[in-house]
C-alpha cells in the first residue's frame, strides 16, 4: 500500500491491529497512545499503536511503502518500532523498521527480544514518532474509531489516550467501547453488527425506532476456489428526521454520505465504486439521484424530490467471505456488480419490509390514482339500486352489508388497489413482465396483441389511409 | 337483476363475436355490475390484482373482411385482437380510470332510466374529474372504449344518439300502438329516420316495393320525393346525407332482412367518396367500431359510374382534390373491394375527374329519374 | 314579399316578372344599350352609433347598379341569368330545386354555393318575392315537438299523438295547413342536443308546449314555420341559447331576421321571441363550476363587439344589449349543457319552468 | 443643323428641296443624279440635286453646320455649288458655299448669274462632289425616297439617276413618281394622303384590302398665334397576313416600327418621342407593349400577346400647320403630348371604324361572357311556355317569329352583347372614368362572413372529421 501521508499510515497501523484482534476472536483492546510535546522535543509527537489481538506476522509491514515525495523527511524518519508476541511465543520480539529504506534487506532491523516468562498472552505494539503536533491525527483517529464502532466487531474494544507534555492534567483520554449500548451476541454477523449500528445511531441522535426503516442485503463473489471469495454486505436506513442534526455522517439536507468499509475499516470510495453507485437504477425505487460528488474518497449522493425531513444512509462494507491475516495486498478494483448487487438486494429488502417505502416513480404516479378509481368504483356500487349486487360487492371487500357509509367502502377499496400497486412494484422486480387478469376471461385471449392507443375516429369507412 | 347478472357473467365468457349488442338498460347495467363485481373478486383475491380492461381492438390492423358465401353479403369486422388498459402501465393507467369513470357515469345515467347527450357528459366528466378529461375528444374515445369493453352499443349506454336519416317512398312503417306512417305521403323532406335504435327493432314494416335506392345525398333525394319517383319505379328511397349514421344502416339491415327479395341500388357521386359511402354500407366501417358490420348490406352500385360519363356535360368535371385520392388509396387497399368496383375506381382515378350526380341535370330535372329507371330496366348495377 | 294569393298565381306573377325581365334586357341590348340591372339592397340593423337610426326592413337603402361596363357586374349577371333561367325551368314545371341542386348545374362556374346564394337574393329582390316564391327550397333541418298537430300538402303531423317525439319541420311552409294546438308557448332551442336533452326528460309532457330547434343557424323553413305559428296560435316564443357570441347571433337571427335575408326579413323575423337564457348572469345565479367556463377569444370578442353596433339591440332590446356587454365584461362564455352539470334534469326541472314561471325573460 | 456625315447632308438637300417644290404648288419635278467614277477620279462622285420648286433663299444653307469630327476632309471638301432662280427672277442666281468655313462672310461667295433670257421657271441645283464610292449614298437616298413617297405629296416626282463612268451602257436610271397607283387629288390633306400610301403599300404587297384597318388622327399644338403651330398626323394600319414579306418597313414578328416624318421628311425618332411612345396607354387597346428600343434612329414597338399573323404599322408625322419656307431651325423637342394624343386618337378612329379592333383587355374580359349570356337570355326565351313573350323578343332581336332555330337567336344576341360591349369600351375613353356603380358604405357587410347558412350536402366529408 502507498502511503501518502503520516497520518494515513497510523490509520493503516490502527486497521491492521484490528484485524489482529478480530483474528484472535477473544475480548482485545487496542490502544492508541498519543504523546505530545514530549519534554525532549515539543514538537515531536510519540504514538503508540498497541493492541491485545493475535501477534503480528511483519509481512503486513512489509507491504508499506514510504513515498517521498508525499512526506517531508522533516515529518517522519520513517522508523517504526514494533514489539510483537503470539499466544504461543515465549518471548517478546522486537523489530525496528525503516520504511524510508528501499531496499528490503536493510529495511528490517531485529532487536533483542523480552522473555515472556511463561505467561501466555499476546498482542503487538507499534511506535513510531513524527515532528508535528499531533491534533489533526488525533482527529482523524478519532473519527475512524467512531466509524470502526459502526461494525459493532464484537470482540475489540477500542481506547485512544493523548498525554501532553508531563503535567498529570493536562493528559486526556478518549476511551471508545464497541456494543456499550445494543450488545450482540458474538456470534452476530457482521451485517447484523452493522444493522444494529445504525440502530444504534438513530436512537442516540433522539430519533423514534419506528421512523426508522432499515433494509440490508449481502452480495457474494467467489472468486478460485470457494472460500476466498468476496462478500458485500450493504445497509441503507431511511429516517424521517424533524429537524436537522450534525452528526458524523456529514449528510446535509437531501445528500447521502455512503459510509465504505473494507475488511473491517474504513476505506475511501474507489473510483469503480462510484460508478457502480451512479449506475444502479434509482428510479426504480422512486429515487431521483442528481448528483454525485467523491469529496476526499467520501461518496456523496444528491438527491432530486426527496421529503426535507427524510434522510438516507448508506453503508457499503467489502470483506473476504474467510477472515485472513491482515495483508497490504488487497484487491482494490472490487467488482461493480458486487455493489450494485448488494445496494440493489438492500433497497428491495427495504421495500419489502416496508409497504410504502422506495416505490417506483410509476408506482408512485400509479397510486396518485388510487382514489379516483376507488371513489368510482365505490361509486358504481352504491349507486346502484340492486341491493344483492351491493352485497355482494361488500362481501368481496369484507364489509359489512348494511349501514356502510360511502367513505368506508371507498376507504376500503382504495386500501386494496393501494397494496395491489405497491406489491406490484415490488414484484416486478422479480418478473420480468407483470400480467394481469383481464377483467373478463375469453379463451380468443391467446391473439393477445398488446397495442396502444389506437385511436381511429369517426373514420366513415374503414380503409382511409393515414 | 342477478338473474342478468348471471347470463352477463355467461356472455363475458363464451362471446365468440366481436359486436356491440343493442340491449336494454337493464343488459347494460348487469354487464357494468358484472365488471364491478369481477374487479373486486380480483382485487379481493389470495393474489389479488388489477384487473386490464380488454378491449377489441379498433385498429384497421384488427379489421377483417369476410366474404359472405351463402348470403352474398360481404363486410368488415373486427377481429378478436385487444389492446388493454391497464392501470399498471404508465401510458394506459389515465385511459383506464376514463373507462370506469364514463362507465360510473353511464351507469348513474341508465339507473336514473335517462338518456345523455355526449356533451352533457363532457361537462359532467370536466366537472367531476377535471384531471382525467379535458376535451370532448376525450371523452368521445372513452365512451368507445367502454363500447368495446362492454361490447354493447353507444346508444345502449344510454347515449343519446340523432339519425340524419330519411325514408320515404313505398314503405308503410308502424309503431306498436301507433299509426301507420306512408312513407309515399312524406312530401319531399321523408320521414326522418330515428336516432333511437330500440324503437326501430319494434317497427312494423311493409311494402310493395321492388327496389330499394340508397341516396347518398339529401338533395338528391329530395328531388326523387318530389318527383315521386317511387310510383314510377316502386321503391323505397332512403338516405342518410352522406357518410351512414348507425340507425339509417340499422333501418336498411332491417329493411334487407325483412324484404330479401328487393334489390338494393345506391346511387352515389362519382367520386372516391360516393363509392366510400356506398361500401360503409355495404361492408361496414371500422369508424362505427364494433357497431360496424352487423348491418352489412348487399347493396349494388346502380351509378353514377364510368359509363354515365358520356351523359355528362364537360363543365360538370371538377378535378379530383388530393383528399379524394387519398380516400381512393385506401378503399383499393382493401381487400373487400371487389374487383369490378375496383376497376371503376381506377378509372376515376385515372381520368383525374369527380362528378356529382346533380350533373345530370343537365338534361332536365327530370332526368334523374328516367336515368334510374332506364339503369333498373337494364340491370346495369354491379 | 310573400303574398297572399294563391301559389299558382303567384307562379304566374313570377314568371311573368321574369319574362319582363329577360324582355327588357333584350330590348336595351337590341337598341344597343348596355342593360342597367338596379338591385336595392336592404339591412335588417346598421352600425349608427346614435341610436337614432331610421333603419326600416321594407326600405332599400341603395342600390348596387350592374352593367356590362364591369367585369364583376358581368360575372354576377352571367350567374344571375343563369339561375334565373333555372328557377323559370322550376317554376314552369312546378318542381323543387335546392340552393344545392342548382349549384350543381354549373359548378365549375359558379365556383361555390354562396355565389349561388346571393344570386338567389339578388333574383328574389329583383322578382320582389320570397325565395320559396322561386322554388327554390332549403332542406329542412329543423325539428319540432310538443302539442301541436298540422298538415302539410296531404300528410299529417300528428305530434300531440307522441309530444316528445322530434318530427322535422315542414320544407314547405306555404304548404301548412290546419294548425291546432293547445300549448301555452313555443320554446327554441338553439341546438338539436338541447332538443334531445328535453325531448328525454319528457318536457313536453310535463309543459304544455311547442319546442323548435333550428340546430344551429335557423334555415328558412325554420324561420318561417315559427313566425307561422307565432302568428296563427299567438303563443309568446322563448329563445334558449348558449351563453356564447354565436348564440346570441342565433338568437338575433329569430328575432331580427339574417343580414344576408334582410330582403325578406318581414317574413322571417319574429319580434315576439323573447330571450330565455342562458345569461350571461347564470353563471354565478346557478354557481356553474369553473370548468365550465370557457374564455372567450379572439374572434368572440370581435364578433361581439361588432354585434354591440347592431342599431336594433339598442333601440328594441336594450336589456339583450347590456346582457351581451357583460359577456365581453366578464370575458367567459359557456354553453347550456353546462347547466345539466349539477343534474341531468335541472334544465327541464328546475332551470326553464322557473324562468318562464317567473317571467325571468328579457 | 449638325452634320454628321456627307450622305446626311445630302438628305438634308434632297429633304429642302422637297420643301421648295411643296411649297410651288405646282407640279414639280426633284432629280438626284450621281455620277460615279468620273474619268477624272474614279473615286470622285459628283452629287446634282435639282428641283423645279420656289427658288432658295440661301438661309437654308446659313444653317448647315459641318462637323469635322465626323467627315474627314479627305471624303469631302465642303463645297457645295448652288443655282437658283424664282419664278420672278430674270437670271438663274449662282453660289459657292464653304461649309467648312466658320466664318460666315467667308462661306458665300457669289458667282457671275446666268440670265434667263425671260423664260418663266424657277427652281435650284445644288452640286457636290464626294471622295467616295457613292453605292452606301445611292441606297439611303432610294430608301428615303421611297419613304417620301409614303407622304404622297401629290406634286411632286422624284428621280434618282446614278450614271456609272462614261460607257452609256453602264448608265443606270431610278425613278420615282409619286402617285403611280392611286392618284389623289391635289387637294387631298395631308393625313389623306398618309392614309392612301398606307392603303397603297398593303395592296402592293398582295394583301386583300379588306385584311387592312387603318385609323389616323391629327393633334394641334397652337403656339403663339394660331398659324404658327404644330400638327401631328397619325396613321396606324393593323393588317392580318398570311405571311410573312420583307418590306421597306422593317417589321418582323410582333415588333412595329415606327416610321416618323418631320416637316414632310423621314426624320429620326427623338428620345421625347420614344418616351411619348411608351407613355400611351396601349393596354386601353388590348396591346401589351413588351418592349421599345431605339435602333439608328428607327422606333420599334415589341407587342406582347399580338396574333402572330397580325401587324402594326405606325406612321407620325408632324408638321408646321403654315406651310413655311425649309429651314435648318426646327423645334427638335416636339411636345411629347402631342404624340400621344395623336396617336390616341387615331387608335380611337381605328377602335371606332372597325367592331371588335383594338379592344382593351378589359372589354375583351367582359367579351368572353357574351357566349354565355347569351346562351342563357337565349335559354330564358326559348325555354319559356309563353309563345307571346318568345315572339316579342324574336321581334325585339330582329328575328322571324316562327321556326327560328335556338342558336340563331343565341347568335344573334351574343352578336348584340358583343356591340355593346364594343361600343362601351369605346365609349369609355371619351367619358373621363367609368359612372362607379352606386357606392354606399356598408359596414355591415363584415359581419356577413359569420353567418352560417344551411348546407346541407356534401357533409359526407364532415363527418370524417368527428
Ligand atoms: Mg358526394
Ligand atoms: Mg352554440
Amino acid at each position: 500500500m502507498e502511503i501518502a501521508s503520516a497520518n494515513v499510515i497510523c490509520l493503516q497501523l490502527v486497521s491492521s491491529a484490528t484485524q489482529r484482534c478480530r483474528l484472535s476472536g477473544e475480548p482485545c483492546r487496542l490502544s492508541v497512545v498519543v504523546k505530545c510535546s514530549l519534554p525532549s522535543d515539543p514538537l515531536l509527537s510519540r504514538i503508540s499503536i498497541s493492541d491485545t489481538g493475535v501477534g503480528s506476522c511483519l509481512e503486513e509491514f512489509q507491504g508499506l511503502k514510504f513515498s517521498r515525495q508525499s512526506i517531508g523527511d522533516e515529518k517522519w524518519d520513517g522508523m517504526l518500532s514494533v514489539r510483537t508476541t503470539g499466544k504461543c511465543d515465549n518471548e517478546v520480539y522486537h523489530y525496528q523498521l525503516n520504511l524510508k529504506e528501499s531496499a528490503s534487506a536493510r529495511r528490517l532491523t531485529r532487536l533483542p527480544s523480552n522473555p515472556k516468562n511463561g505467561v501466555k498472552f499476546s498482542g503487538t505494539e507499534v511506535i513510531l514518532s513524527m515532528f508535528e503536533s499531533a491534533d489533526a491525527l488525533v482527529a482523524e483517529i478519532n473519527c475512524f474509531f467512531q466509524k470502526m464502532l459502526m461494525l459493532k466487531i464484537p470482540n475489540v474494544a477500542y481506547e485512544l489516550v493523548v498525554e501532553r507534555g508531563d503535567a498529570p492534567g493536562s493528559q486526556c483520554e478518549h476511551v471508545f467501547l464497541a456494543n456499550e449500548s445494543n450488545p450482540l451476541s458474538f456470534s452476530a454477523s457482521n451485517l447484523e453488527c452493522l444493522k444494529s449500528s445504525i440502530e444504534d445511531y438513530v436512537l442516540k441522535h433522539g430519533y423514534k425506532k419506528e421512523h426508522l426503516k432499515v433494509g440490508s442485503g449481502t452480495a457474494y463473489c467467489t472468486e478460485g476456489h470457494q472460500n476466498t471469495g468476496w462478500m458485500m454486505d450493504t445497509v441503507i436506513a431511511i429516517s424521517e428526521i424533524s429537524e436537522p442534526i450534525s452528526s458524523c455522517f456529514r449528510t446535509s439536507g437531501a445528500k447521502s454520505e455512503v459510509i465504505y468499509f473494507k475488511d473491517f475499516s474504513p476505506c475511501s470510495v474507489s473510483q469503480s465504486s462510484m460508478k457502480a453507485l451512479t449506475s444502479i437504477d434509482w428510479r426504480s425505487f422512486g429515487l431521483t439521484l442528481k448528483s454525485i460528488a467523491n469529496q476526499g474518497g467520501y461518496a456523496f449522493l444528491e438527491w432530486e424530490g426527496l421529503p426535507p425531513n427524510t434522510r438516507i444512509d448508506i453503508i457499503l462494507h467489502s470483506y473476504h467471505k474467510q477472515a485472513v491475516m491482515p495483508s497490504a495486498k488487497q484487491k482494490t478494483q472490487l467488482d461493480r456488480n458486487l455493489i450494485k448487487r448488494a445496494v440493489k438486494l438492500a433497497l428491495d429488502d427495504l421495500k419489502e419490509k416496508h409497504a410504502g417505502v422506495l416505490l417506483s416513480a410509476h408506482a408512485l404516479k400509479i397510486r396518485s390514482y388510487a382514489p379516483d378509481l376507488a371513489k368510482t368504483i365505490a361509486g358504481l356500487i352504491l349507486s346502484s339500486n340492486d341491493s344483492g349486487f351491493q352485497g355482494e360487492c361488500f362481501s368481496l371487500i369484507g364489509l359489512q352489508c348494511q349501514g356502510v357509509g360511502g367513505e368506508i367502502v371507498e376507504d376500503c377499496i382504495k386500501k386494496k388497489i393501494i397494496s395491489v400497486i405497491e406489491m406490484n412494484d415490488r414484484k416486478s422486480h422479480e418478473r420480468s413482465e407483470d400480467v394481469a387478469p383481464f377483467l373478463f376471461e375469453d379463451e380468443c385471449l391467446q391473439e393477445l396483441d398488446f397495442q396502444e392507443d389506437e385511436y381511429e375516429e369517426g373514420v366513415g369507412f374503414v380503409f382511409l389511409a393515414r | 337483476m342477478g338473474d342478468l347478472r348471471k347470463s352477463s357473467m355467461r356472455f363475458f365468457s363464451d362471446q365468440n363475436l366481436c359486436y356491440a349488442d343493442i340491449l336494454p338498460p337493464s343488459e347494460i347495467r348487469a354487464r357494468i355490475e358484472v365488471a364491478v363485481l369481477n374487479f373486486l373478486r380480483i382485487l379481493a383475491s389470495p393474489t389479488p390484482a388489477i384487473s386490464d380492461l380488454p378491449l377489441i381492438n379498433r385498429r384497421s390492423s384488427n379489421s377483417r373482411a369476410s366474404k359472405g358465401l351463402l348470403t352474398q353479403v360481404s363486410c368488415v369486422f373486427l377481429s378478436h385482437s385487444f389492446c388493454t388498459r391497464s392501470l399498471m402501465r404508465a401510458n394506459t393507467a389515465k385511459a383506464f380510470i376514463r373507462v370506469w369513470k364514463v362507465m360510473e357515469m353511464c351507469f348513474g345515467v341508465l339507473v336514473q332510466e335517462k338518456r345523455v347527450t355526449q356533451r352533457e357528459l363532457f361537462y359532467k366528466l370536466l366537472c367531476d374529474s377535471p384531471d382525467y378529461f379535458t376535451s370532448q375528444l376525450q371523452v368521445n374515445r372513452t365512451i368507445q372504449d367502454v363500447v368495446a369493453l362492454l361490447q354493447c352499443s353507444r346508444y345502449s349506454l344510454g347515449i343519446m344518439a340523432s339519425s340524419r336519416g330519411l325514408v320515404a317512398g313505398r314503405l308503410l312503417l308502424q309503431e306498436p300502438n301507433q299509426e301507420v306512417v306512408d312513407c309515399s305521403e312524406c312530401g319531399l323532406s321523408g320521414h326522418a329516420i330515428s336516432g333511437d335504435l330500440n324503437r326501430l327493432e319494434t317497427l312494423i314494416l311493409n311494402t310493395d316495393a321492388r327496389y330499394i335506392i340508397v341516396v347518398e345525398k339529401h338533395a338528391i333525394f329530395q328531388r326523387l320525393a318530389e318527383d315521386r319517383v317511387f310510383n314510377q319505379i316502386p321503391s323505397i328511397l332512403i338516405t342518410a346525407k352522406g357518410y351512414p349514421d348507425i340507425a339509417t344502416r340499422f333501418l336498411l339491415h332491417r329493411l334487407a332482412r325483412a324484404f330479401p327479395d328487393l334489390p338494393i341500388l345506391a346511387l352515389v357521386d362519382w367520386n372516391p367518396a360516393g363509392l366510400a359511402i356506398l361500401c360503409t354500407f355495404k361492408f361496414g366501417s371500422i369508424g362505427m367500431g364494433l357497431e360496424a358490420y352487423r348491418y352489412a348490406c348487399n347493396v349494388k352500385w346502380l351509378g353514377l359510374r364510368g359509363d354515365d360519363l358520356e351523359m355528362i356535360p364537360e363543365q360538370s368535371l371538377v378535378p379530383l382534390k388530393p383528399r379524394d385520392l387519398q380516400i381512393a388509396k385506401s378503399l383499393l387497399s382493401s381487400e373487400v373491394l371487389q374487383e369490378n368496383y375496383r376497376r371503376e375506381l381506377e378509372i376515376m382515378v385515372q381520368h383525374g375527374h369527380r362528378v356529382e350526380i346533380e350533373a345530370l341535370y343537365f338534361h332536365g330535372y327530370d332526368y334523374l329519374g328516367k336515368y334510374i329507371a332506364k339503369k333498373i330496366v337494364q340491370a346495369n348495377y354491379i | 314579399m310573400e303574398g297572399k294569393r294563391s301559389g299558382s298565381q303567384q307562379h304566374c306573377d313570377l314568371l311573368r316578372k321574369i319574362r319582363e325581365f329577360t324582355r327588357a334586357i333584350v330590348e336595351e341590348l337590341s337598341n344597343g344599350r348596355s342593360p342597367t340591372i338596379l338591385i336595392d339592397r336592404f339591412r335588417n340593423y346598421c352600425t349608427n352609433p346614435n341610436a337614432n337610426c331610421c333603419c326600416s326592413y321594407d326600405l332599400s337603402y341603395g342600390k348596387e347598379i350592374l352593367t356590362f361596363r364591369k367585369e364583376s357586374h358581368v360575372h354576377r349577371l352571367d350567374i344571375l341569368l343563369r339561375v334565373l333561367l333555372i328557377v323559370q325551368q322550376l317554376l314552369q314545371e312546378s318542381r323543387h330545386g335546392s340552393k344545392r341542386d342548382i349549384y350543381y348545374m354549373h359548378p365549375c362556374i359558379f365556383s361555390e354555393q354562396s355565389v349561388v346564394d346571393q344570386a338567389i337574393n339578388d333574383i328574389c329582390i329583383l322578382m320582389q318575392c320570397s325565395r320559396h316564391n322561386l322554388n327554390v327550397v332549403s332542406v329542412g333541418n329543423g325539428l319540432v315537438m310538443g302539442w301541436i298537430r298540422f298538415l302539410e300538402g296531404g300528410r299529417k303531423f300528428d305530434c300531440i299523438n307522441c309530444p316528445n317525439m322530434a318530427h322535422p319541420i315542414p320544407v314547405q311552409v306555404e304548404e301548412v295547413k290546419d294548425i291546432v294546438s293547445v300549448a301555452r308557448f313555443i320554446l327554441i332551442v338553439e341546438k338539436e342536443s338541447v332538443f334531445q336533452r328535453l325531448a328525454n326528460d319528457q318536457f313536453c309532457n310535463a309543459n304544455r308546449c311547442i319546442v323548435i330547434t333550428g340546430r344551429g343557424y335557423p334555415d328558412i323553413p325554420t324561420r318561417r314555420f315559427l313566425r307561422l305559428l307565432i302568428e296563427k296560435l299567438c303563443l309568446p316564443a322563448y329563445c334558449l341559447v348558449d351563453c356564447d357570441p354565436y348564440g346570441f347571433d342565433i338568437l338575433t337571427t329569430y328575432r331580427f331576421g339574417s343580414l344576408q335575408m334582410a330582403y325578406d326579413a318581414k317574413y322571417l323575423r319574429c319580434p315576439e321571441v323573447r330571450w330565455l337564457g342562458a345569461f350571461p348572469s347564470d353563471s354565478e345565479k346557478y354557481c356553474l363550476p369553473q370548468q365550465c367556463l370557457l374564455p372567450l377569444t379572439g374572434k368572440d370578442k370581435r364578433k361581439t363587439e361588432s354585434m354591440l353596433n347592431r342599431c336594433y339591440l339598442q333601440r328594441d332590446v336594450p336589456k339583450w344589449r347590456s346582457e351581451l356587454e357583460l359577456m365581453l365584461q366578464r370575458g367567459v362564455k359557456f354553453e347550456i349543457e353546462a347547466l345539466s352539470v349539477y343534474s341531468l334534469s335541472f334544465l327541464t326541472k328546475e332551470y326553464i319552468p322557473s324562468k318562464i314561471k317567473g317571467g325571468v325573460h328579457i
